[in-house]
């Protein structure tokens, strides 16, 4: 439970993306081929796998997103073969980060999520829609998430978080 | 410690009313404070303009509305029992003039007789403008308090919250349920609307496990918290959604008072629930008699309140009118706070129980007794006319409580779809079965015995069966009873207090056949009152079944619609006001452009360049230098909005031939071609390019406001049409930003800042731009030799840096939308929104010889429907040129002012290449009537310009300018 | 607000998805004109369960039919339409 | 009976306690066979009774209604009435309907309170501005009324619009019809009813259609809660249901229904004299004598039957309207409320034949219908009793969609839930 105090102070910050690719599947060998190549298995839905650097989030049903300059994009679209398809999107994302035990309440500010569930902890993903914006949410730490979040969009919604996050404080 | 002295102990609080300062104590409700400084003449009612004082303590309250608050922060119908005073507050009456004491509008009580419920609808024939003439009197007569004419200085939030167990009211059955589940470890809320929990045990003595009811009550709430329960008060569950969502209003401010640091007045909380319990409580009936409405009548339980809660005592001769043993419980109160209580009325004819005994010991006790009417002094209550036994009998009296039955709030489980049942012991609608597995408890469900309602509500919350043990000083609550509607009576007897209804108006609705609920409802305004008919609406059914002769059940029930209280339109709207009004999409070049000095051009959600003027130009002028400079030497301009996607994978051709009209499968690698899009119906909706940048991806690019549309479209023809292809669709307006590059010298610009041969006409390769790997797509909308750069979003700054500095060195620069619309209008080039209207085929727009004619795409049955296929008589894209001035965008087409249009001009320009002015237009049978002169007539803005209609092409007929 | 339990994310909030059209309105590339115009313009629109199409446009972007009732907005069914999840 | 309206007959009923008042109509029972059975007690279905009465001479006509009449869209719309649409064949439709509510409180001997205070569109944009005048112009070619106003002019009318050029959605101008304005909608169900009543139209509520008596390919009768009853045509009126009773009949129409939700305010004096309506946002805004404001904004967007509005659509309706008029933020909302509404597949109502012989539709009108209400009723009465369609109608008919004539005023398309 979030409470008024000190303890709820958050902070937010907004930097560019970095490189993310998005990676569609068509079929199961390419699964088999990409968790080689990776060295895990891809993750399921609403969930990430990897090392700092390098996270696979499932975004959508057959969409991964390889999130991180960790990656070789190259290698990847060569193990995947004929299986699925590449393509980089992180040009079009800005990544926030909120910092802070008070960021799953700065987060339900205009949201629909529940971010305030026990269960929605580090390694979880969802993909949802804060103020009008659709936006990926990642819990990195106990007190840490980060939210990728459209390019055009990410500088109002991001002065609206700071503004939540100073009136919880 | 309650009553009169422990008030004493709680902090001064200073305030006005209708200019005049008083104190009251912190705590205090402005109807407390008022009622303490004996200011018992409050507001007008709404049509007879009578005087009115406070008669409930709560949400139900009917009278007492002022207006609290001053310049944007004004609250007009702020109900006196729903303001927690604090320091500082202003307080109006409303709905009077010159003054409240005396108010003019009181002549319409005296003409009562001819305004009748629904005597609007039976006068003031005549045409409408004479109506109007009287409406403009109704309308400043009626409204109540004047509105605010200034925006609201603060802020509104909206939260989302989840939680296993929502419990409304804070009462003593929703704390009971509250800590059961808290303690057994749910994920509890509990929402109050006062700014205290207890609930009833505020105004009655009982102690619950040993402990005074109301330190219980905060001990309960504290546990709560200390659970992880979250308790809100001031914080009313206002509307109760589809899947057991609640919205609930919560004051962060009083009506008026400035918030805190957060700058919030209210916060709206949206609670989807696992599950949801209502402890609403129930709402106290008043009793009909004549002048039932007058300042010193008010409800019993309110009384109690005041008293034992607020240590306030409204009356020092009191007259009590009930219908079950709680009146009697008032009458204890206020003994015991030093008023007289000059007679029980009870209705009963033979009341009987220890309670009623012990009440004669100490009053004068009439049973079988009624109060029929009313005298005043001053405006104050100053005698009560009772039938006794069947005799009359008077009273002096300053204060009448009634008592006339309890009404169990069931707004919620009503809004959540459930059904009632009707109790006959109580003559009140209580929850029946739930649709959301919403459950009631206490008041609310009709229950008064509170050992009982603990029991149940700990039991409902999850808690292990246990007893509570209750000791009330009056003895257990019977239910109660309700008071009988009186056939007739002298005088007005008030039904619907605010807006004066009253019995006689819902038998005349009867005789005239509103009959229905519905139709007595609307015909004479019962029930629609700022109150929403909490106190009225049961009289008014009994009425309604007494009329009919059946019992209330029969007669009907209207809806209860959200909000269960009127709710600050502010809330709703939470932070999508002023400049949230509406998201802001930014271009990744947004400073770049601001430091060109653009000027913007809203287009959907962004704000794109519209010119980049020097100074003393006008945005026209500047609009035709930069296409004119684009025209004779070179120009830039973003176009990163574009809808942009790329599609892969080895059915990434199967995949676009299904959602273009046109080819493409046989594109080649490095080429690209127009296209466009149709609906099911077979119109065009959009358009665009396609580009084949390897053998299994391709680019396709479409207009920046169906951006999203078209997402929307490519994903379900994908997924839904054709699961089985083997593609990938990602839509990637955001990733890349684009510029392009137009004019004679723009293939030079390019080469030199990427050392390759620029891509000739509609080709594409990959090449860099200040160290920036890019996409060269040779594409031209303007007419010129024309290049876009596409660059993902985080490295496009450099990329429009170098090629503007170069374009600049050529002697260009940048050229902003409406430059671009000039030069695509010579070129008769379609827009989506303009001339792609969503109502014209390919053929209409002049691109039926792209359609490929074996089908195969979305779109193509619709088009063979004999309407769509046959050109004839359907409106074609033709070139209007003006023969004298300015063309109007957007005039009729017609032979001459006067007649009836044959079509209109969708987009009008100034000739970039010449003079004069050109347009593009949409006309009937346009394709075969080139050469014909025409009017472009606008009423609205008295032009009538002669119009040639021609080709929509005028420049460069042959594309000499960007072939290579 | 509908609460729908997306086959892919679970239980989410109505604001994240759109409705799209009725199953019984699906008009196929191949069908012929007239069945194709018959689809489209003539609905069931019953006062009562229908098959509707609907995506989680702001969520997994996945596409899905309900099974829903009209008067009471019981969803009683959800299953996903598209490509076949992969495991 | 009820006697004739008039101040004096009010005056009247001030000295004998108004008890002179008879009912405004009469609690009729079946008693078939009818010429014509109307379906739905509507405003629509009510007029087009009246008119089949007052204008052609069919006096045995029966107006059935499940509930109470006037309890659907009738009373539950935000009472604009107007007639400045871009489509041809929408202005002449609308227009034909304005002119018959110019003097419809006489006709009916009922004041519906009609009240042209005005129209209002306000555009937001060069191109929202550039769109208001095409309208404008497209309007007065053919002789309806229309005036662009600019942005100092729309100040004048409303002073409390939010007219500073940094708003989120400047205002920039406006295109008013001076014509149009608002009615009281309950008293427009009644009159009509009143009036037909007098011309002998029985008015049977509470009794629902539950099934069509058919000879061949003909239909004969209703059956009904109440019995079946015989009748020479069948008139389908019930906007919103029109999906579920053609659906009695085995039919299925290019409509779905969708829910569409308005509120009103606490009253407060005076502080909005003209009907404010968007081309960018989607919200109107009117005040009501009684001072409640009243507004809506867009359908929910999803096919329901409920009455039941979400609360998203709602929000943002209020949102835009404070953007419109910031003074709006602390007035309060006393209800809210939704309706059933039609929503056909080009936007436009439908008025024609059906598959069936000797049954007939009346509905689509989307959430424009109320305006309509005059003109619609006489229109269809015109088709019911002479056998064709009058000319301003005969563009609404059923065909429509399979040959590909539709009517899109917003050209969006057949996607209901994108109008």
């Amino acid at each position: 439970m979030i409470r008024k105090g000190r303890a709820t102070v958050t902070e937010v910050t907004l930097d560019e993306a970095g490189p993310i690719h998005a990676l569609e599947l068509w079929d199961a060998a390419g699964g088999d081929a990409i968790a080689a190549a990776l060295g895990h298995a891809l993750p399921a839905a609403g969930r990430s796998a990897g090392i700092e650097g390098r996270q696979v989030l499932r975004q959508q049903p057959l969409v991964w997103l390889l999130d991180g300059a960790g990656f070789d994009p190259a290698a990847i679209a060569l193990a995947l073969g004929p299986h699925g398809a590449l393509t980089a999107i992180g040009g079009g994302l800005m990544r926030a980060r909120l910092s802070g035990p008070g960021w799953r309440a700065v987060l339900m500010h205009d949201g629909v999520f529940d971010a305030e569930q026990a269960a929605f902890g580090p390694g979880c993903t969802a993909a949802t829609i804060i103020a009008h914006v659709a936006v990926t949410l990642h819990v990195i730490a106990e007190g840490q998430c980060e939210v990728l979040v459209p390019a055009s969009y990410a500088e109002p919604l991001v002065a609206g978080w700071r503004r939540v996050a100073a009136g919880l404080a | 410690m309650t009553g009169p002295a422990a008030r004493l102990t709680r902090p001064l609080v200073r305030f006005r009313f209708d200019g005049r300062a008083y104190e009251a104590r912190a705590g205090d409700t402005l109807a407390a404070a008022l009622l303490a400084n004996g200011v018992t003449l409050v507001a007008r009612s709404f049509k007879y303009h009578r005087p009115r004082g406070i008669m409930a303590a709560g949400v139900e309250e009917p009278s007492a509305l002022v207006t609290v608050g001053t310049g944007g922060r004004r609250e007009p119908n702020t109900r006196a029992t729903d303001v927690i005073v604090y320091d500082g507050l202003e307080a109006f009456s409303q709905n009077a003039w010159p003054s409240l004491d005396l108010d003019l509008g009181a002549v319409n009580g005296w003409l009562a007789r001819l305004i009748p419920a629904g005597f609007y609808y039976k006068t003031f024939f005549g045409p409408p403008r004479r109506w109007m003439i009287y409406e403009r009197f109704i309308r400043k007569a009626a409204g109540l308090g004047a509105p605010p004419v200034e925006p609201d200085p603060d802020g509104f939030a909206h939260r989302a919250a989840f939680c296993d167990l929502l419990v409304v009211g804070a009462g003593p059955a929703g704390l009971a349920a509250a800590l059961a589940a808290a303690e057994a470890g749910q994920r509890v809320m509990l929402v109050e609307q006062d700014a205290r929990v207890g609930g009833a045990l505020l105004r009655d003595p009982v102690t619950i496990d040993g402990m005074a009811g109301v330190p219980w009550a905060e001990a309960a709430a504290q546990r709560i918290r200390m659970a992880g329960g979250r308790v809100l008060l001031r914080a009313t569950a206002n509307g109760y959604w589809d899947g057991n969502l609640v919205t609930v209003v919560e004051r962060l401010a009083e009506p008026g008072q400035a918030p805190g640091a957060s700058r919030l007045a209210q916060r709206l909380w949206k609670v989807r629930c696992g599950r949801v319990l209502l402890a609403t409580g129930a709402i106290e009936r008043p009793l009909a008699f004549a002048g039932n409405d007058r300042p010193g009548v008010m409800l019993s339980q309110a009384v109690r309140g005041y008293v034992r809660r607020f240590g306030v005592v409204p009356g020092r001769r009191a007259v009590i009118a009930t219908s079950h043993d709680d009146g009697y419980r008032t009458a204890f109160a206020l003994a015991e706070a030093g008023a007289e209580v000059v007679a029980v009325l009870d209705g009963r004819a033979t009341p009987e129980g220890d309670l009623v005994e012990r009440a004669r010991a100490r009053f004068p006790v009439f049973a079988a007794a009624r109060p029929i009417a009313t005298r005043t002094s001053g405006h104050r209550l100053a005698g009560v006319t009772a039938e006794v036994a069947g005799r009359t009998q008077a009273f002096a009296a300053d204060l009448l409580a009634m008592a006339g039955g309890q009404t169990p709030v069931v707004h919620l489980h009503k809004q959540a779809g459930g059904e009632l049942d009707w109790d006959e012991v109580t003559q009140a609608f209580v929850p029946g079965p739930s649709r959301q597995g919403q459950r009631s408890l206490g008041a609310a469900a009709g229950r008064s015995v509170l050992a009982a309602i603990l029991a149940e509500a700990w039991e409902a919350g999850g808690g292990a069966a246990r007893d509570f043990a209750v000791e009330d000083p009056c003895g257990p609550a019977q239910p109660a009873a309700a008071a009988v509607i009186p056939a007739r009576l002298p005088g007005k007897a008030f039904v619907d207090f605010q807006n004066d209804v009253t019995l006689d108006d819902i038998d005349l609705a009867w005789r005239e056949g509103y009959r229905s609920v519905e139709h007595l409802k609307r015909y004479t305004t019962l029930g629609m009152a700022t109150d929403q008919g909490k106190t009225s609406n049961m009289a008014a059914l009994a009425r309604l079944a007494q009329a009919q002769g059946v019992a209330i059940p029969q007669a009907g029930l209207t809806t209860f619609r959200p909000p269960y209280t009127p709710t600050t339109l502010g809330a709703f709207a939470g932070p999508a006001v002023g400049d949230h009004a509406g998201p802001v999409r930014r271009l990744r070049l947004h400073a770049a452009h601001e430091a060109l000095g653009a000027i913007w051009l809203p287009s959907g959600y962004w704000f794109r360049p519209r010119a980049y003027p020097q100074p003393g130009e006008t945005p026209g002028e500047a609009s035709l230098r930069e296409a004119r400079m684009v025209r004779s030497r070179v120009g830039l301009v973003d176009v990163s909005t574009l809808a942009t996607f790329e599609i892969a994978g080895p059915d990434a051709a199967a995949l676009l031939e299904r959602v273009c009209a046109t080819t493409v499968g046989r594109l080649a690698v490095g080429r690209g071609r127009y296209t466009f899009m149709l609906r099911e119906d077979g119109l065009v909706f959009d358009d665009g390019t396609v580009w084949r940048i390897a053998e299994e991806r391709f680019l396709l690019t479409s207009s920046t406001g169906g951006a999203d549309r078209m997402a929307q479209h490519l994903s379900y023809v994908r997924n839904v049409l054709a699961p089985d292809l083997r593609v990938s669709v990602v839509n990637l307006q955001e990733h890349h930003c684009a510029a392009a590059l137009a004019g004679p010298r723009a293939t030079a610009v390019l080469e030199r800042l990427t050392g390759d041969a620029a891509p000739l006409h509609m080709h594409c390769h990959r090449t860099a731009i200040a160290g920036t790997a890019v996409l060269v797509l040779a594409a031209s909308y303007s007419g010129e030799r024309a290049f876009e750069v596409y660059a993902p979003g985080d490295r496009i700054a450099a990329v429009w840096a170098a090629l503007l500095a170069a374009a600049q060195e050529a002697g260009g620069g940048a050229y902003g939308l409406d430059a671009m619309d000039h030069l695509r209008v010579e070129k008769g080039h379609v827009v989506v929104g303009a001339e792609v209207d969503g109502r014209g085929t390919p053929a209409d727009l002049g691109l039926g010889g792209m359609v490929r004619k074996a089908g195969g795409f979305v779109g193509w049955q619709g088009l063979q429907r004999p309407v769509l296929a046959d050109p004839a008589g359907r409106r074609h894209l033709v070139g209007v040129e003006s023969l004298a001035g300015p063309l109007p965008e957007g005039a009729m087409l017609v032979g001459r002012a006067g007649d009836e249009p044959q079509g209109h001009v969708t987009t009008a320009a100034p000739r970039v290449a010449g003079e004069g002015w050109i347009g593009l237009a949409l006309l009937r049978d346009g394709a075969s009537r080139h050469g014909e002169t025409l009017h472009a007539w606008s009423a609205t803005r008295g032009l009538d310009v002669p119009v040639r209609i021609g080709p929509p092409l005028f420049y460069d007929p042959e594309g000499a300018r960007y072939r290579d | 607000m509908l609460l729908i339990d997306c086959p892919h994310c679970g239980p989410r909030a109505q604001e994240e998805f759109g409705y799209d059209r009725t199953l019984d309105s699906l008009v196929r590339i191949e069908d012929a004109p007239d069945a194709a115009m018959a689809a489209l313009y003539a609905r069931a629109n019953p006062r009562g369960e229908d098959d509707e199409i609907w995506r989680h446009t702001f969520g997994c972007r996945g596409w899905m039919v309900l099974r829903r009732d009209r008067v009471s907005h019981a969803i009683l069914s959800v299953r996903p339409l598209g490509p076949e999840a992969l495991p | 009976m009820s006697g004739r309206y008039s101040a004096l007959a009010l005056l009247r009923g001030a000295l004998g306690g108004h008890r002179h008042w008879g009912r405004a109509w009469r609690a009729a029972e079946p008693d078939g066979p009818y010429d014509v059975v109307v379906i739905g007690g509507g405003g629509h279905g009510l007029a087009t009774a009246y008119y089949l009465a007052s204008q052609h001479g069919v006096r045995k006509v029966a107006v059935v209604e499940k509930g109470w009449i006037g309890g659907g869209n009738t009373g539950r719309n935000t009472t604009i009435v107007r007639s400045n649409y871009r489509q041809p064949q929408l202005q002449r439709l609308l227009e034909h309907s304005l002119k018959l509510w110019e003097g419809l409180s006489d006709e009916l001997n009922y004041n519906v309170m009609f009240s042209p205070r005005g129209a209002l569109f306000l555009g937001h944009s060069d191109a929202d501005m550039t769109r208001l005048a095409e309208r404008g112009d497209s309007l007065r070619a053919m002789g309806i009324d229309a005036e662009l106003l600019d942005l100092a002019a729309v100040r004048r009318l409303v002073p409390l619009l939010d007219c500073s050029p940094t708003a989120r959605w400047p205002v920039q101008g406006g295109l008013i019809q001076r014509r149009g304005g608002t009615a009281r909608h309950d008293a427009v169900a009644w009159g009509y009813a009143r009036a037909a009543d007098r011309l002998g139209v029985d008015i049977i509520e509470n009794c629902e259609v539950t099934g069509f008596t058919r000879q061949g390919d003909a239909v004969t009768g209703v059956e009904t809660t109440r019995g079946t009853i015989a009748a020479g045509k069948v008139a389908i009126c019930v906007a919103g249901h029109s999906g579920h009773v053609a659906g009695l009949a085995g039919i299925r129409l290019p409509i779905e229904s969708h829910t569409l939700q308005a509120y009103v305010t606490e009253p407060v004096k005076p502080m909005i004299d003209t009907v404010i309506m968007s081309q960018s946002l989607h919200c109107y805004i009117s005040q009501s004598d009684k001072g409640g404001i009243v507004a809506g904004g867009d359908p929910d967007g999803f096919p329901s039957y409920a009455q039941r509005g979400q609360p998203m659509r709602l929000e943002d309706a209020i949102a835009q309207a404070i953007a419109l008029v910031p003074a709006l933020s602390r007035l309060r909302m006393v209800r809210c409320w939704s309706g059933v509404t039609d929503m056909s597949f080009d936007g436009s109502p439908i008025i024609g034949d059906l598959p069936l012989r000797n049954l007939h539709l009346n509905g689509g009108w989307c959430y424009g219908g109320f305006k309509a209400t005059p003109g619609s009723g006489h229109l269809y009465a015109h088709h019911l009793a002479t056998g064709s369609p009058h000319p301003i109608a005969a563009p609404f008919d059923l065909a429509r969609f399979a040959v590909g004539r539709t009517i899109d005023e917003a050209g969006v398309g057949p996607m209901p839930q994108h109008r």
